[in-house]
């Protein structure tokens, strides 16, 4: 089992999945009680990871290699280090929290539960497969399986728009992931001896012109996904339009796969342009930033809002990225992490508000506070934890991309500053209008949450409360790595 | 015999523009049933044109193949479908300018290049005689095995033919 | 040789291009398969051309050239027995009266 | 190679002969004609059964004209496969229950071993028997069904463009054997290569083209392509996208490898812009399309432009195992894609698009494999689609056809588009017919027997890959 | 005792927070006060030996390790130096005396327990960031305190007033903090540390200060007075501090008086070496303080509602020691901030006892209390001494010792300005002791009562500590309190002098004095004062119009850019991608396009010129075989003719 861990956390949820199809459509109960427990065994077997995984050592660790497509070389190459370690955690934490939260969730939806789990499922393996896979090729692979259930679990089980944010969506990432297509078979040829392993593509040195047409051909990619300014407009929509759950695991996984992608694959394998890119970088970040804060601050859609909002704070996480120093990459990843837990927290919680009040309009709300203290006070949490708050995890991150942006530059870091300001406006503004003032008789009758729902929240909070308070029991899983990465980055100068 | 020879260029050079005069009518002739004999006019010219190249065999086999039954066919086929009546109508469609443009750019560009290409006479074979033995044992020899084919597509296109043009029961 | 090859090369050019008009300005379809006959025999002249001047082996075009003929008449068969099928189905031999299927 | 010891490598092609006429015969005898489709099932898996790989060096058959090699013996494999699929999905077709089916199943063995010796055509002449032998048999089983008025028409349409084509394809050929007084392919291409020969081999070589593009469907020379597939029986719409196309990319394949010597660079740049027209008009006409039988007719159109990509790149080794694999994996994605068209509108009767709708509830198993078909022909790993285009992709990338690849990648952007609206149409418009009923066997299997296909390529490349090319 | 025993002063209130925030509603209900009143004893039990054995001379550090940064790690801890020795005494004290107002005061409020959590909470972070020894724990202190005083605020959330209030007094002083937290980055890359023994290390001395590019270090110092503007309620982020009054009157006095805002100015005092290691920045740092000073008390002459008066005083006073600080007189500007603490948790303490004995909160409605409720009478008015500045109340001394500072250093302006500002002081704390305690009872309604003895009882402790505190700062003392702080940085000291003091008592008396002439005798007066100088009493009346301000020029502004991005989202970001570079000259019809689609339900975004494309390809399949025919032959010619490179 150990020896091929990092496959079984892989295909697990497929195991789960193919089981799902032998399940009579009918039996409602078996097939959520089956796709609650692949999951939660995905995520004891991360957690068996987890035990195995030496913190201290910076190479891949848990490697598994096999030949797949010996004509191209193509490896069945999985592997772990402290980069996609944290992901790793956090795509088996959103999964199950997910889960739980599409229990009660897709009943109410209406049906095709069967389909519904399987596509979940399936996405869980695409996820998980992107962030071990070390082969290029098998990378692209499980990247583009990722989009194929999304498109369904939004299409189907969406919201009013949820056509066209689907095919908004796809449309989007997929045209990104051919120009990262196009980027991989070229560092293919570029490689001597041609490879697509990961672990031998960091050691070779490629032309300044190659290394910026290629990065930017995986930039497309990765951006899209991000999503980085100007590319961001498909998240909105597919956010809101996204069953609660899948709104969570978009903003909680899918999106870090693009930044994950820099990180795993435009920095090493092109330093050169990284370097050369990493005003534009900083640009797009803070733009990101302050834009993505600013449309928040505008909404008056509780989910549109917090879509906006992963906006701004992705921003946080280019910004680490564009500083290129260790406290940038640390405050990136970390954020990374941290942004899923939180963010997807947040839209679990506009799920539980729309479950009850069937609408997301904030000016809609009002005096929650009263009606529903348990949720006012996670629902507090939460945006605390969004704004940065000190204590709690976002603050770590925020501050750790800041401190390294600020070495690379006073003025992006201080504009990017803004948008921990503008956090605070549109977070606070949304508790305003939700929870204080008098309460709406409309809804005098909504009861506060239940123990399910809670169980979907409190982990995370546990995560978040931890991290904030005592970053350093991830980091010392990333230190490593990270440092590693910056070794290669810097050699290449 | 250049007197002779003149004359029997001039026959030939003769022959190959009543030939393209007939075709010409082929193509522009109103009535399809015209265009049917001039095309067997034209096909009879073009065996004629064998005879120059020595080719008797060809142009026996033009005159009763072609002429003999692909143009009996098609004059059958006119008189099954059409009112020969109906000559009021409309033969050519509305592009014919663009057409004939086209057309006249194709024959100036590939006759240049016929022109000017120099080729390569071979006088073994200027020299040589081939008479219809020789043809018979090549498409029992070498050639055996396209011929064995050809037999094969002409089974299946009369089968394939028959069935497709067989009157149908009832709609 | 009586005339020169690119003569006799230019003549069924030109055959080929007066097949080539029938085919793209008849209107009806057994005008149009008349028209294509054309063009295969300006391609049989050209073989039958070739076979008595460039050709390394002097009864290879003889032969294309009789299968061409073997091959038109059969396209010749098949076509027409389509078109036959075609006026019981629909009552016109027009190619531009057939078009239920576009775009 | 005389013909009597050519008859010992024969063997395959003279069941498939024996079988036909045979089928004609059993035709006569027997009543319950689907007992013929059998039959004709049996002798393509007995053909299937007799074939041998091939020796290491090419074997001239009948004096050379029929010329067995590993590439033809791959195509042999090809064209029994997609023969075999058709059959299989014939059985399931209910407008043929009345019209001829024995005779149906009979001339689609012809067909089989048309397809064969089109593979091993090597000369000017073979090539143009068989292309003509296969052209004809396409023209009839176009027009097959009765009362039809699509069907004639499509027929009609396939006919005369067909015929035309290959009127032109044939001066060209004889062009070319007046250039270099031979048929045969080599000798030609010493020819052509001379300087003074140049601009007629280009001609010849370009009408040649139009045969062959006919074929593929290439642009300007696919606009057939849509009336055709819409109006042609389905199994014979499937049977036409994949097996004819492929066959054309056989032979234009050999006509490449032979031919074109030091004159190759003249032609990449044709072919690439052939391969990105074709691919463009394809995709960009497919997106209004409400038919399923004329969407994937476009869809079939794109994917040529898609292979010719392989092509664009010659002499490249890698475009040309490029072209291998995607012509497999689109012979199993598409005749897939067709099963289910065709199954599925044997159940609703209509072959519109907006007969699709709901059709996840309706017939689940069906959606299911349709939208695995539809993705691969997206190319969505891990499916055999991704591989094929990951394929073609490369070769450009490695042969540094930059502008090929970016439109290409944008293409198929495009094409997402298009092909996710049938799945949308499939899963998220809700359903407001009843459920269908189950399909037959015989269209269940092959839907899944294509689909096996379909996963096995993707998921095991390197098993394919190497069965492929050897 | 172990030092290390110091982590539990901020844990032992933390897990009340967590006992309280978790079962307090359940289980705990109006037993949480004594969870909160019994940890905040504790840690005020552990922390007063500690402080007592720094103000003999010890000094106490240590910490662990907590976050890696750079190459090297942030270490968390703690440091007791004078400076957070003398803070931590204030804070525990005062803290605990006010929790046990507070258990009196909030008495039968259905979320009880959900305000001692709050409080707790706040109790934690406030003794977190004063004991912390680094500014990273110091800013998470800091911000959390934010958080508690923006719960707090918005306790009675339901009151549309304190939402607002709440929502507004975190947003300003975040303002300061995103300052704060840039200062903190800077500082950092300076000196590449956050403790505060390190910066002292490199600072102190001359040459390790040369080392250190001296704008960043400007940079930092006056980044990091933005932190002390939002929190101490300086000019121009002064605004929320009197819409804090929203919330529950202990919380005033606790986090809006005594302790949190004063965390700003002990910002100042924390990074004190940084400003002298600067000192160009000091008179921004004069300026502001001294201009909040006496706008604040300006705008208290008219105001009218008890804990506003109050709340316009304690941003005076802040501004009084900001003023100090900017002076270089920190120990001026500490020994003020603990005295203040004192009078000032009395003085809205007493406050709070009136409105809980009145249930108003205008004093045009009160009147003639002193008799009613005779404790909290007595020590209001022994606060309101103390403010005033009478000798020998705390706030004397303290005082003079700022006004000291300002006209030993020069500063003469400064001293002028703060003097009249403490007239003012003691004319506007009068007038409410005037119009509340003394006089008729102006309105009938209102049945005042004495409040019970839990609630009294601090106000006696406290009054005693108004009254003492002053003197270990006083000539009496030999000045203890400033030598002591001395010891941890050194500043300038000055001798005192007559002159200065003579000055303040007079402008303490006299102001007193008008206050008792006008509001004791010739209340008319007032009207006709207002009336004579109009446009000051407006100026006064309204805030000097600075939150009309901020509603015209910043906030507005702000959700007008918000809402303009995101049409600009939606309409051209959108609308160029999915234009797919067909250019702004489309983008209105790629608008209508899309709409179009979307309401047919095609969901067809590939872009106007796709679908314009694939309209026009369409139209070339005619369903005419001529015309493909005739299609490919052109093509074909096409071909042709550009590979014989005819054209």
């Amino acid at each position: 089992m150990t020896s091929h861990l990092l496959s079984w956390i892989t295909f697990t949820p497929l195991l789960g999945a193919f089981l799902l199809l032998c399940i009579p459509k009918r039996a409602h109960n078996s097939i959520r009680w089956i796709a609650l427990a692949t999951t939660a065994i995905t995520a004891a077997l991360v957690g068996l990871a987890f035990s195995l995984f030496r913190a201290s050592e910076a190479g891949f660790q848990l490697v598994e290699r096999a030949v797949w497509i010996p004509q191209f070389g193509v490896q069945y190459l999985l592997g772990m280090d402290g980069i996609s370690f944290p992901m790793v955690v956090l795509t088996a934490l959103i999964s199950l929290m997910a889960c739980l939260g599409s229990l009660t969730h897709i009943r109410v939806k209406g049906g095709r539960e069967k389909e519904y789990y399987f596509l979940f499922l399936l996405l869980e393996t695409g996820m998980m497969g992107t962030f071990l896979a070390l082969d290029l090729f098998l990378f692209y692979i499980f990247w583009e399986v990722v989009l194929v259930p999304m498109y369904f679990l939004i299409g189907i089980w969406g919201g009013p728009r949820k056509e066209y944010a689907a095919i908004k969506f796809f449309l989007y990432t997929l045209a990104g992931s051919l120009f990262m297509l196009i980027g991989i078979v070229a560092v293919y040829f570029a490689s001597s001896p041609h490879t697509f392993d990961m672990t031998l593509l960091t050691t070779m040195k490629y032309g300044l012109l190659f290394q910026k047409v290629v990065f930017l051909a995986f930039f497309l990619g990765f951006a899209i996904k991000v999503p980085v300014f100007p590319f961001h407009t498909w998240l909105p929509d597919a956010h809101v339009e996204a069953p609660t759950p899948i709104s969570v695991i978009l903003a909680g996984v899918l999106l870090k796969m693009g930044t994950y992608g820099f990180l795993r694959f435009s920095y090493p394998l092109f330093p050169d342009a990284a370097r050369w890119f990493q005003p534009a970088m900083g640009v797009l970040a803070v733009v990101g930033i302050i834009y993505g804060g600013f449309i928040a601050l505008a909404q008056t859609d509780f989910k549109k809002m917090v879509a906006y909002s992963s906006v701004s704070h992705m921003g946080f996480v280019l910004l680490g990225l564009a500083a290129m120093n260790a406290d940038g990459f640390r405050g990136a990843l970390l954020q990374m992490f941290n942004h899923g837990t939180i963010t997807g927290g947040l839209f679990l919680l506009v799920g539980v508000l729309y479950d009850r009040a069937h609408t997301r309009d904030l000016n809609d709300f009002g005096g929650l506070g009263a009606k529903m203290p348990v949720y006012a006070g996670i629902l507090t949490f939460f945006s605390l934890a969004s704004l940065g708050l000190p204590g709690l995890s976002g603050f770590i991150s925020e501050f750790l991309s800041l401190l390294g942006a600020y070495q690379y530059s006073k003025l992006i870091t201080a504009l990017s500053a803004i948008g921990i300001l503008l956090a605070a406006a549109y977070l606070l503004y949304m508790i305003q209008r939700v929870l204080l003032g008098k309460l709406n008789p409309k809804w005098a009758a909504l009861p506060d949450m239940n123990a399910l729902e809670l169980s979907t929240l409190v982990p995370l909070m546990v995560f978040i409360v931890a991290i904030g308070l005592y970053p350093k029991i991830i980091l010392e899983y990333m230190i490593p790595t990270l440092d590693g990465l910056l070794g290669t980055i810097r050699g290449g100068i | 015999m250049d007197i002779l020879n003149f004359g029997i260029k001039v026959g030939i050079y003769a022959l190959m523009a009543g030939t393209l005069v007939l075709a010409v009518g082929v193509v522009t002739l109103r009535n399809l049933f015209h265009s049917a004999l001039c095309l067997a006019a034209t096909l009879i010219g073009t065996a004629a044109l064998y005879l120059v190249f020595h080719a008797e065999f060809l142009a026996a086999v033009q005159i009763l193949l072609y002429v003999g039954a692909v143009v009996t066919v098609i004059i059958f086929a006119i008189m099954l479908t059409e009112h020969i009546a109906e000559r009021s109508v409309a033969q050519r469609n509305r592009q014919s300018l663009p057409a004939l443009l086209g057309i006249l750019v194709l024959i100036a560009v590939t006759g240049r290049i016929l022109l000017k290409t120099p080729w390569a006479v071979n006088p073994a074979t200027v020299g040589a005689r081939v008479t219809v033995a020789d043809l018979g044992a090549a498409l029992m020899g070498t050639y055996v095995f396209p011929f064995e084919l050809v037999s094969v597509i002409l089974i299946a296109a009369l089968i394939g033919a028959v069935i497709v043009a067989k009157k149908e029961k009832s709609s | 040789m009586i005339i020169p090859l690119p003569h006799v090369l230019l003549f069924s050019l030109a055959l080929f291009g007066i097949g080539a008009y029938g085919v793209l300005t008849r209107r009806n379809i057994i005008g149009i398969l008349i028209s294509i006959e054309l063009m295969l025999n300006a391609a049989g002249i050209n073989l039958i051309a070739f076979s008595k001047t460039t050709a390394l082996a002097p009864e290879t075009g003889q032969i294309f050239a009789v299968f061409v003929i073997a091959i038109a008449a059969m396209t010749a068969t098949v076509g027409l027995a389509i078109v036959l099928a075609l006026y019981r189905a629909r009552k016109t031999v027009f190619a531009d009266e057939v078009n239920l299927l576009k775009w | 190679m005389g013909p009597v010891e050519s008859l010992r490598h024969f063997i395959p092609e003279l069941v498939l002969l024996g079988g036909a006429f045979t089928a004609f015969f059993l035709d006569f005898l027997l009543k319950n004609k689907r007992l013929v489709g059998y039959f004709a099932l049996l002798t393509i898996v007995a053909a299937a059964c007799l074939l041998k790989a091939p020796p290491k060096e090419s074997l001239d058959l009948f004096y050379g004209f029929f010329h067995l090699d590993g590439f033809a013996n791959l195509f042999r494999v090809l064209a029994l496969i997609a023969v075999a699929a058709t059959i299989l999905i014939a059985f399931g077709f209910s407008p043929l229950r009345d019209r001829y089916e024995g005779e149906f199943y009979g001339l689609f063995l012809f067909m089989a071993f048309a397809l064969i010796t089109v593979a091993a055509a090597n000369n000017l002449l073979m090539i143009f028997l068989s292309v003509e032998f296969v052209s004809i048999l396409s023209y009839l089983l176009a027009g097959f069904l009765k009362n039809d008025l699509k069907a004639k028409e499509s027929a009609v349409k396939y006919l005369l463009f067909g015929s035309v084509c290959s009127a032109v394809m044939l001066y060209g050929m004889s062009l070319l054997f007046g250039a270099a007084g031979s048929i045969d392919l080599p000798a030609i291409a010493r020819v052509v290569d001379s300087p003074a020969m140049k601009p007629l081999g280009m001609i010849g070589l370009l009408c040649f083209f139009v045969g062959l593009g006919f074929k593929i469907s290439m642009a300007p020379f696919h606009m057939w392509a849509p009336d055709v597939y819409e109006g042609a029986p389905t199994p014979v719409t499937a049977f036409l996208t994949v097996a004819p196309k492929a066959l054309g990319f056989a032979v234009l394949m050999r006509v490449l490898a032979s031919v074109f010597g030091e004159s190759y660079r003249d032609w990449r740049q044709v072919l690439m812009w052939l391969s990105i027209l074709t691919m463009t008009l394809g995709n960009l006409t497919a997106i209004s399309q409400t038919n399923i039988k004329r969407f994937l007719a476009y869809s079939s159109i794109a994917q040529a432009g898609y292979i010719l990509m392989g092509l664009a790149v010659f002499p490249s080794p890698l475009g040309k195992d490029g072209v291998l694999i995607y012509l497999f994996a689109y012979l199993f994605t598409n005749l897939g894609a067709f099963a289910v068209v065709s199954s599925v509108g044997d159940r609703t009767g209509s072959d519109e698009i907006a007969s699709y709708s709901g059709l996840s509830e309706r017939a689940p198993v069906s959606a299911a494999l349709m939208t695995v078909f539809l993705l691969s022909l997206t190319g969505i790993p891990p499916l055999a689609g991704f591989l094929a285009k990951y394929y073609v992709f490369a070769a450009a990338v490695e042969a540094r056809f930059i502008t090929l690849v970016v439109v290409a990648a944008v293409n198929s952007a495009v094409a997402a588009y298009y092909y996710f609206r049938v799945i949308r149409t499939m899963y998220l418009v809700p359903a407001d017919q009843p459920a269908l009923p189950k399909p037959p066997v015989s269209a269940a299997a092959v839907t899944w027997l294509m689909a096996a296909g379909v996963l096995g390529i993707g998921l095991f490349p390197g098993f394919f890959i190497k069965l492929i090319l050897g | 005792m172990n030092p290390d025993m110091i982590y539990l002063v901020p844990l032992l209130p933390f897990t009340a927070f967590v006992v309280n925030i978790l079962l307090g509603a359940r289980f705990l209900k109006h037993r949480a006060s004594w969870l909160s009143i019994a940890t905040s004893a504790a840690a005020c039990a552990i922390a007063l030996p500690i402080c007592f054995a720094v103000f003999k001379g010890g000094h106490f550090a240590g910490e662990f390790s907590w976050l890696p940064v750079g190459g090297g790690t942030l270490r968390f801890g703690y440091l007791i130096d004078p400076l957070s020795a003398s803070l931590l005494f204030m804070v525990t004290i005062v803290g605990t005396l006010i929790q046990i107002y507070a258990s009196g005061y909030m008495a039968g409020d259905p979320r009880y327990s959900r305000f001692f959590a709050y409080v707790s909470l706040f109790m934690a972070a406030m003794l977190t960031l004063v004991i912390s020894n680094n500014f990273i724990l110091f800013f998470m202190a800091w911000e959390i305190m934010g958080l508690c005083s923006y719960l707090l605020i918005g306790f009675y959330f339901e009151r549309e007033s304190a939402a607002k209030a709440c929502f507004k007094a975190f947003l300003t002083t975040r303002v300061g903090d995103v300052g704060f937290l840039i200062g903190m980055l800077t500082l950092f890359t300076a000196l590449g540390t956050l403790n505060f023994s390190e910066i002292n290390g490199a600072l102190a001395h001359g040459s390790a200060r040369a080392a250190v590019p001296a704008s960043l270090l400007v940079m930092s110092a006056l980044f990091m007075f933005c932190g002390t503007v939002g929190k101490s309620a300086q000019f121009p982020l002064h605004v929320w501090l009197p819409d804090a009054m929203e919330g529950p009157t202990p919380v005033s006095a606790l986090i809006h008086a005594a302790t949190m805002v004063a965390a700003g100015v002990f910002l100042v005092a924390r990074a004190f070496v940084i400003f002298m290691a600067v000192p160009e920045t000091m008179p921004v740092v004069t300026a502001i303080g001294c201009f909040t000073a006496f706008m604040a008390a300006f705008i208290a002459l008219t105001q009218t509602d008890i804990k506003r008066i109050l709340a316009y005083s304690t941003i005076s006073q802040l501004g009084y020691m900001v003023t100090a600080l900017g002076m270089q007189g920190l120990g001026a500007g500490t020994f003020h901030l603990i005295t203040h603490a004192f009078f000032k948790a009395l003085l809205f303490l007493g406050a709070g006892s009136v409105i809980h004995g009145t249930h108003v909160q205008d004093i045009r409605q009160m009147g003639g209390l002193f008799r009613k409720m005779p404790h909290t009478a007595i020590t209001f008015i022994i606060a309101s001494l103390a403010l005033a500045g009478i000798p020998p109340l705390s706030g004397f001394w303290s005082k003079d010792e700022i006004l000291l500072t300002a006209f030993a250093s020069g500063n003469i302006v400064v001293f002028w300005v703060l003097t009249l500002s403490a007239f003012m002081t003691a004319f506007y704390m009068f007038r409410l002791v005037f119009m509340t305690f003394f006089g008729k009872a102006r309105d009938p309604h209102v049945h005042a009562h004495e409040s019970p003895a839990v609630m009294t009882l601090p106000l006696w402790c406290l009054a005693i500590g108004s009254v003492v505190l002053g003197f270990p700062g006083s000539p009496f003392m030999h000045h203890w309190f400033q030598r002591f702080l001395a010891h941890a940085v050194p500043h300038p000291e000055y001798h005192p002098s007559a002159f200065v003091m003579s000055c303040s008592v007079i402008a303490a008396v006299s102001g007193i004095a008008l206050a008792g002439i006008i509001y004791l005798k010739n209340v008319h007066w007032a009207e006709a004062v207002a009336k004579a100088f109009r446009p000051l009493y407006q100026l006064s009346l309204n805030k000097f119009y600075v939150d009309e301000i901020y509603s015209r020029f910043v906030i507005r502004p702000f959700l007008a850019l918000g809402r303009v991005l995101f049409h600009f989202d939606a309409t051209v970001i959108d609308g160029a991608v999915n234009g797919a570079g067909t250019g702004s000259m489309w983008l209105g019809a790629v608008k209508n396009w899309f709409d179009k689609n979307i309401v047919d339900g095609l969901v067809n975004f590939v872009g106007a010129f796709t679908c314009f494309l694939n309209s026009v390809v369409k139209r070339l399949q005619t369903g005419l075989v001529q015309n493909y025919l005739l299609i490919a032959f052109l093509g074909f010619l096409v071909f042709i003719i550009r590979e014989l490179k005819l054209i």
